[in-house]
């Protein structure tokens, strides 16, 4: 199950996708907006995303992921527009036959979605500003042509 | 060619039109946008690009009447 | 949140346990009854355990994981008697604010119970028969005093 | 003393009463053990010996009427 979704996570629903009488393991990561970073207040996050790129994307990883690890099944699910802080912004399950393929696998997993599929996070501070976070593009040169 | 996130911020516009010669390459395609949209060139050398479904190599030529997007780096999970 | 249980495992009330605002990542491990071990199909698994050492070595993993790794919050749940295919054994959930830290600390978790908590499976085979699974002791000698 | 597992299967009982000198050892509770109940004696190099909520170690002095476990291997998650 691939799934970008602006309604918020269904955890069970992620969690049953990936049953089967064939598993002994099954690990599932949740991505939550955290209240503070970098000792800055966040109110909430603003997901978007760039559809077509980031769903094939996704596919190729769901599918490279069990080329790697012996897996039963793989789920992705990644929530766009607001997500309040404690929400689940993303929620990657995998089941196995045993648990060392299902730890690797899900971490192999959410380290490639997060450092290749087009999905961005824009910061909506405490205080009332916001900021698109784009790792490697500094933010004084971000800010400096805001409209 | 479509603009996200901080791009579209900064180009206060979620796309923008550009004309490009025939057999143009990506490499054309981002010294045209940082004329076209000058306070983009900033941020250009950190941007990929992407046809429809699938990101773009720099000398790669892009095809008449292409749908293109510009991606920052991503920041999703 | 720490759990011995006959009952079925409440996933939910797992993951609400170590909820957080602070928290950017939560990994949770299920263990499920797997319907084939070995070439040979399971019917069901039956647990037991000796509670008063189990509770406290549990409560001692999760005292020790919150040194090693800086995580919000930690849950272990271990199901007690007969758990059909599909079922879950044992569940463990940890929260934290980055991802590295909620995968590590699971995993060594999930490692650690299963090497020294006193909890013992008993495979209840689909030809009727039943063994009790005690690595490093050999079946035969097991079977052979069998009441 | 309790048993559990496949100790208890072999056995036939879920427990064992098991006399010792005084200022016995785990080591002389092994030994005893095989005397008493010699099903259980293949099984016993493997156990280990819990008094309440800790494990024993060999050399340890057991307290007189010591509520005693016998663990085998452990097998959970």
């Amino acid at each position: 199950m691939i799934r970008l979704t602006s309604e918020p996570i269904d955890v069970a629903a992620v969690l049953q996708s990936v049953q089967s009488p064939a598993a002994g393991a099954v690990v599932l990561f949740l991505g939550t907006t955290r209240e503070m970073t970098d000792g800055r207040r966040t109110q909430w996050l603003h997901y978007e995303a760039y559809a077509p790129l980031a769903e094939k994307l996704l596919a190729e990883l769901v599918c490279e992921v069990q080329k790697r690890w012996p897996l039963l099944a793989c789920s992705v699910g990644h929530r766009l527009g607001r997500v309040e802080v404690g929400q689940i912004s993303v929620a990657v399950a995998v089941s196995s036959a045993h648990r060392q393929a299902a730890f690797e696998a899900g971490q192999w997993l959410i380290d490639r979605l997060k450092e290749s599929v087009p999905i961005w996070k824009e910061e909506h501070w405490a205080d009332g500003t916001s900021q698109w976070v784009h790792p490697g593009l500094s933010p004084p040169i971000v800010g400096g042509g805001a409209a | 060619m479509q603009l996200f996130a901080v791009a579209r911020q900064v180009a206060g516009r979620p796309a923008i039109a550009i004309d490009l010669a025939e057999g143009a390459t990506v490499a054309d395609l981002r010294r045209r946008l940082a004329e076209v949209c000058p306070v983009l060139a900033p941020l250009l050398p950190a941007m990929m690009f992407a046809l429809e479904d699938q990101y773009l190599g720099d000398g790669q030529p892009l095809p008449d009447g292409a749908r293109l997007a510009c991606i920052p780096p991503v920041s999703g999970g």
